[in-house]
């Protein structure tokens, strides 16, 4: 059972990357793309989370804790911070060529859209 | 005065805020100035860091963060030769590349110039920087813009869907790259690389192998390694001229780097030798994609992809040299660096030049309309003379000197035999676009699909003139082209920079600021005679290769495998399908197959 | 253990049903399973702030009331015109 | 490739994906029992040396304030591109001919509260950044989502008179380059980029922690001008168009 | 509370393959905007409150709101060409 | 004290069950709503009593109060546009009319009334 939990918060993070991915590669629409990539994201916060993680440390807070509490790894969290903005910077700037390619195009597809064949 | 290494980031970032913030008010003309000041500024800065971290590596420390003891607090930038050098390369295109659009592109109501500012940005942050984190944060910036700049041409369906499946593939790289980094932080709970790179010692298990493998997953789909590099050819075919100069001359090259920072001063002494696995999976890599690339490159016929798969080829042949990762070899990847980065340059300028006065990119539309083109012509025989490696371009400098670090091994021969294919074809392909545009021989040639992708010029009003800010960046990529052959030190200089970049101790001890490593010397000489019988021989193959395909006719039906090479090889450009989904399952194809190769050979 | 921790056991179980709601049918049921999930998560993050005698988190189920609100208000309109 | 042909690549793929993961997860320390050094050497740093409570926006402005610069430039780089990519082209409005009911009094009643409770709580978040959970970057979303919330109520020129003024360019401009102006200032003072030299104040107040609390005030206008910027560029064309039925 | 916790990191394995599994684009996005609430939730239980609060502005609210006007936006486009092809 | 909070937060947690339930046995969206007033309305009062017990005045219960007059203020706001949109998106039109054959409104009710 130990041997378990020690593990499987790590094999969530990666089931959730599949996942991402199976979104990505069945997609037939490139909005249901860029939702998967957003998806394909989360396992990386997953993973930084899990990480830092220590049992029965608190949150990194000092307002009302005296400053010797033991306390989750501060680091990781900064790092998901910085990732969540770029998530949705770039999930922003996809979508803008979505709307663009839909406006230009007509259809949203990726099996239609393929200008760049061969 | 001294200047602070973080303006080279610091000062594109600002200009382009400020450009930004009044660029409704603002007319063209100055908006440009600015950008081409900015640039240059960023260069000479560059320039000045370079020779001052020729002594000793520069450490920064962001924020005043000094190290306490062996813990590093914060971010720090620690310029050594190659990272200086590159950060001059990409400012030096910048600035060519903005002159080049000043005169020859709509710049989509004055955003063009911020994003190519912030690009400039995040290349110098990328290279100059000692921190893993921050090499992943400047690497989002630098995908966020290029993806930004390759939708520039927002009237047309191709560059949209180009753009999208270039920014799909790259972000799921980064997703993999983040992946390894919080693998590599589980297992040093550091960042700063050379922190990690003592802690991390000798280490050699799964944890590390893993992490190395998700770190460089996403540096290889940024240096387009077969088969994680089918974005590329789609971003280019779409980007606008001066994009594909950057994205060729230094994107690409910038993954490579990546690759060899992480490798070098993180896992030199955990994935290097003894261990030969690495050595093996880059090497076996960077041939495929060599050979790859060339030969999809001699099978296109739009005229800026067909230079986009020979980056492809390219790319690979300087793999090559970074599986070597021999003083030596780097020192070849130095000089191949900075000669492809003209020579593509120089040819994508030039290939601008022709959409600008033809107004087409197609090698079938384009059949004898060249002729008259004096001038261009011969900047593109010049070009695929330097794709080639024909003394006094120096790529066959940078071949010599790779091959000669793995003299007497099995290595040597697959180096060689790479490098002659991807020079033959890729020149091949330079040679027979010449022969058909401006020359007017043979015929038409086979028509393919992606050629049929019409591609509208950069400029709404028709030129006749091509001014010479046109010609001057083109121009002047060529003669730079010729300057590592022409300076007898180049090639110990670049010796130098490799010696640095390879030795992991003092990299370490210069970061904690320990004693400083004494000046390396280098006796580096690449055999000039051997470069120049080597380049001598791939051009003459491949001219002998386009001429079989022009005048194909004229060849016998038997021997006519020039001209299938260049019409029917249909499998191979059917993996080109331009579908997004397509391009993540050959990533995770490639990621499994890397994966596998390092797991099995340790 | 205490018993505001027992507590969000029991909350954070009903996030199962709500998942049921959110995850399959049409969209209008989802919207609904979507506002129910705000207000149980809402009360969530109080508990678990009492829980682990934080009192100083307690702006982050502030938040969630503020902006899962906002949210259903604009999700709904757009349900009802655009989409 | 064909969809199906496409499925079975990945399903190989993927088998081969989760071996290396499993493999390298495996390794990995074990879940709860985290050692590194590095969080707990800065979180007993930042309390003393930078008198600010939350340790994930010290080391967010401060420590690793660098990353975050980038990170800030991330966002303005995509605001341009967006911005960019959708800028306007010359299309008459085409008012929908369909009448559209607006919405129920009771709802546009209830957005203007709300809209002030989350401007306020905004400007809240992103002033206390250095003290509680929070920060520039939070608050400035919030902030930014108020006026969705004008738009739900169906003013739509109030909306667009808020969200496309030329000004809100500007100062997002003016808060991606202010970061830099900070980091800058710091060569007057004679240290590096980004060097913390302000005087720290009192741990515990609002005006406390030097530059961090002046970061986190640029990156909140950043952040706020910047998904302003995004919403009215999405919603351009549909504006446009309700205008006109009005 | 580790069983708790080990419970909501699987309901997010279930709820992540629910979002990509989702085809209908308006549902999908319903069901993004139930993962991020989940995952602000996991954020909070493993003590991360400022990735919990941004992973509520952004992931729960933002991200899906974005979307959502890129759905809207192109559904009126939709909209109006029908229409124009109609009158004429 | 430890009684009456164990009490309350079990109504809670009750509430929401009931809620979650509820919801989840309705067949149609609308019904469905109706159970959003019960972990809304009751599990936030019963919340505040709880906060309040355990800290007495603090910020920390001033603002658990701010949280229940949101939700009981907006959430009835919230409910109402929810259903709204539902009815529009299942009968095209949100006025009553006869041809709809389902009264959920009395009718003329809106119009009429100004």
């Amino acid at each position: 059972m130990n041997s378990v939990i020690h593990t499987f918060p790590y094999l969530v993070a990666g089931w959730v990357f599949l996942c991402g991915l199976y979104g990505i590669v069945t997609s037939r629409h490139l909005v249901h793309m860029v939702v998967s990539m957003a998806v394909l994201q989360t396992s990386t916060y997953i993973l930084l989370l899990n990480i830092g993680f220590r049992q029965s440390g608190a949150a990194p807070v000092f307002a009302d804790l005296p400053p010797s509490t033991r306390i989750v790894d501060p680091i990781v969290q900064a790092l998901m911070l910085t990732d969540i903005v770029v998530e949705a910077t770039v999930v922003a700037l996809v979508l803008a060529f979505v709307v663009k390619a839909h406006e230009n195009a007509g259809t949203l597809s990726p099996d239609d859209l393929r200008m760049m064949r061969g | 005065m001294t200047i602070s290494p973080a303006l080279p980031v610091a000062l594109p970032m600002l200009a382009a805020a400020a450009i930004a913030g009044v660029r409704r008010w603002l007319s063209r003309a100055v908006v440009d100035a600015v950008a081409i000041l900015t640039a240059a500024t960023n260069l000479v800065m560059c320039a000045l860091l370079l020779t001052r971290s020729w002594d000793a590596p520069i450490v920064y420390w962001f924020g005043n963060w000094f190290p306490r003891g062996r813990m590093v607090l914060g971010v720090g930038f620690v310029i050594d030769p190659v990272g200086a050098g590159l950060a001059t390369l990409a400012a030096l295109l910048m600035l060519l590349a903005l002159i080049y659009s000043s005169s020859a592109m709509e710049s989509g109501d004055n955003h063009y110039q911020p994003l190519m500012l912030v690009f400039l940005a995040a290349m110098s942050g990328f290279v100059l920087t000692g921190d893993l984190f921050n090499l992943f944060v400047f690497f989002e910036l630098m995908s966020t813009a290029a993806f930004a700049l390759c939708g520039l041409k927002v009237e047309e369906p191709a560059p949209l869907q180009g753009a999208f499946n270039f920014a799909v593939t790259n972000t799921v790289g980064a997703f993999f790259t983040l992946t390894g980094l919080a693998f590599v932080y589980a297992a040093t709970g550091a960042l700063n690389m050379a922190q990690i790179g003592s802690l991390l010692g000798s280490r050699h298990d799964t944890l590390v192998i893993g992490g190395y493998l998700f770190l460089i997953t996403g540096f290889l789909i940024k240096s387009a390694a077969v088969p994680f590099h089918f974005w590329l050819a789609d971003a280019h075919a779409v980007s606008p001229t001066p994009v594909c100069v950057l994205f060729s001359g230094i994107m690409v090259e910038l993954g490579l780097f990546a690759i060899l920072r992480v490798t070098n001063t993180m896992f030199r002494a955990s994935m290097g030798p003894p261990h030969t696995a690495l050595r093996d999976v880059l090497l076996t890599v960077g041939a495929v994609s060599a050979v790859w690339g060339g030969a999809m490159c001699f099978a296109e016929h739009h005229l800026k992809r067909l230079l986009a798969f020979s980056t492809i080829s390219h790319a690979g042949a300087m793999m090559m040299a970074l599986a070597v990762n021999t003083p030596a070899a780097i020192a070849g990847w130095l000089v191949y660096l900075f000669a492809h980065a003209m020579a593509k340059s120089g040819l994508f300028f030039t290939a601008g030049i022709l959409l600008h006065r033809l107004r087409t990119m197609s090698e079938p539309l384009l059949f004898a309309r060249g002729t008259k083109l004096r001038f261009t012509a011969a900047l593109w025989l010049l070009g695929g003379c330097a794709l080639a490696g024909l003394p006094p371009f120096a790529i066959s400098l940078g071949e010599e000197l790779t091959s000669s670090a793995t003299k007497h091994s099995d290595a040597s021969v697959v180096l060689m035999a790479a490098f002659l294919l991807s020079g033959t074809l890729t020149a091949a392909a330079v040679f027979r676009v010449f022969m058909r545009v401006f020359c007017g021989w043979g015929d038409h040639g086979p028509a393919d699909r992606s050629a049929e992708v019409d591609e509208l010029p950069e400029m709404h009003e028709q030129n006749r003139v091509i001014p010479a800010r046109m010609f001057v960046p083109a121009l002047l990529c060529v003669l730079f082209g010729t300057v590592p052959f022409l300076l007898p030190q180049a090639v110990s200089w670049s010796g130098v920079a490799a010696a640095r970049m390879l030795d992991q101790q003092a990299y370490i001890r210069v970061v904690y600021g320990q004693a400083r490593s004494a000046v390396a010397q280098s006796s580096l000489a690449a055999d000039v005679w051997s470069a120049l019988l080597h380049s001598l021989l791939a051009v003459a193959c491949g001219a002998a290769l386009a001429a079989a395909a022009v005048f194909h006719k004229a060849v016998p039906r038997r021997l006519r495998w020039a001209s299938h090479m260049e019409g029917s090889m249909v499998w191979m450009r059917s993996l080109q399908s331009g579908h997004a989904g397509d391009y993540v399952v050959w990533t995770m194809a490639g990621f499994s197959l890397l994966g596998t190769a390092l797991f099995l050979l340790r | 253990m205490n018993v505001w921790l027992l507590a969000s056991c029991a909350v954070g179980l009903c996030l199962v049903p709500c998942a049921a709601m959110c995850l399959q049918g049409s969209p209008e049921r989802r919207l609904v399973g979507l506002e129910m999930t705000g207000t149980i998560v809402t009360l969530l993050l109080v508990l678990l702030t009492m829980g682990f005698h934080r009192p100083i988190l307690m702006d982050l189920p502030l938040t969630v009331a503020i902006m899962s609100l906002a949210a259903g208000l604009v999700f709904a309109r757009f349900l009802e015109k655009q989409l | 490739m064909s969809q199906k042909v496409r499925l079975r690549i990945f399903w190989i793929c993927a088998a081969g994906f989760a071996c290396i993961y499993f493999l390298v997860a495996k390794n990995l320390p074990p879940w709860g029992h985290y050692r590194g050094p590095y969080g707990d050497v800065i979180s007993s740093l930042s309390v003393y040396e930078r008198h600010a409570t939350d340790v994930v926006n010290a080391i967010d402005y401060d420590y690793r304030g660098f990353d975050t610069l980038a990170e800030e430039f991330i966002l303005f780089t995509s605001v341009l591109g967006v911005m960019m990519l959708l800028r306007p082209p010359e299309r008459k409005a085409t008012p929908s001919a369909t009448a559209e009911e607006s919405m129920s009094p009771a709802v546009q009643l209830a957005a203007l509260p709300c809209f002030a409770i989350l401007i306020l709580f905004g400007l809240y978040m992103s002033t206390h950044g250095q003290l509680t959970p929070g920060g520039g970057f939070q608050g400035g979303v919030i902030i930014a989502s108020a006026p969705m919330l004008v738009y739900v109520a169906e003013h739509f020129r109030a909306f667009k008179r808020i969200t496309s003024h030329p000004l809100v360019e500007g100062l997002e401009a003016a808060g991606a380059a202010g970061y830099a102006v900070i980091g800058v200032t710091a060569f007057a003072a004679g240290v590096p980029f980004l060097t913390n030299w302000v005087p720290l104040g009192v741990t515990g107040k609002v005006f406390s922690s030097g530059t961090i609390a002046a970061i986190s005030a640029c990156v909140g206008l950043e952040v706020a001008t910047a998904f302003l910027l995004l919403s009215y560029t999405y919603l351009a064309e549909i504006i446009a168009d309700a205008g006109k039925t009005k | 509370m580790t069983i708790f916790r080990m419970l909501l990191l699987s309901l997010i394995g279930l709820a992540a393959l629910g979002v990509v599994r989702t085809r209908d684009l308006v549902s999908q996005v319903l069901a993004l905007t139930f993962y991020g609430m989940l995952l602000a939730v996991m954020f909070f239980a493993f003590q991360a409150p400022d990735v919990a609060l941004s992973q509520i502005v952004i992931g729960a609210v933002a991200l899906p709101l974005m979307i959502m006007l890129v759905l809207a936006r192109m559904r009126h486009r939709e909209r109006t060409l029908a229409e124009q092809k109609d009158g004429r | 004290m430890h009684t009456a909070l164990a009490i309350l937060l079990g109504g809670v947690a009750a509430m929401c069950w009931l809620g979650c339930i509820g919801m989840l046995r309705m067949k149609t969206p609308t019904e469905a709503l109706h159970y959003l007033a019960l972990p809304a309305g009751f599990g936030a009062m019963f919340l505040v009593a709880a906060v309040s017990i355990e800290e007495g005045w603090s910020s920390a219960t001033a603002k658990m109060i701010l949280i229940a007059v949101l939700m009981l203020a907006f959430n009835s706001v919230v409910a109402h546009a929810t259903a709204r949109a539902l009815r529009v998106r299942a009968l095209g039109h949100w006025q009553p009319s006869p041809e709809d054959g389902v009264e959920y409104l009395p009718a003329g009710s809106d119009e009429e009334r100004r």
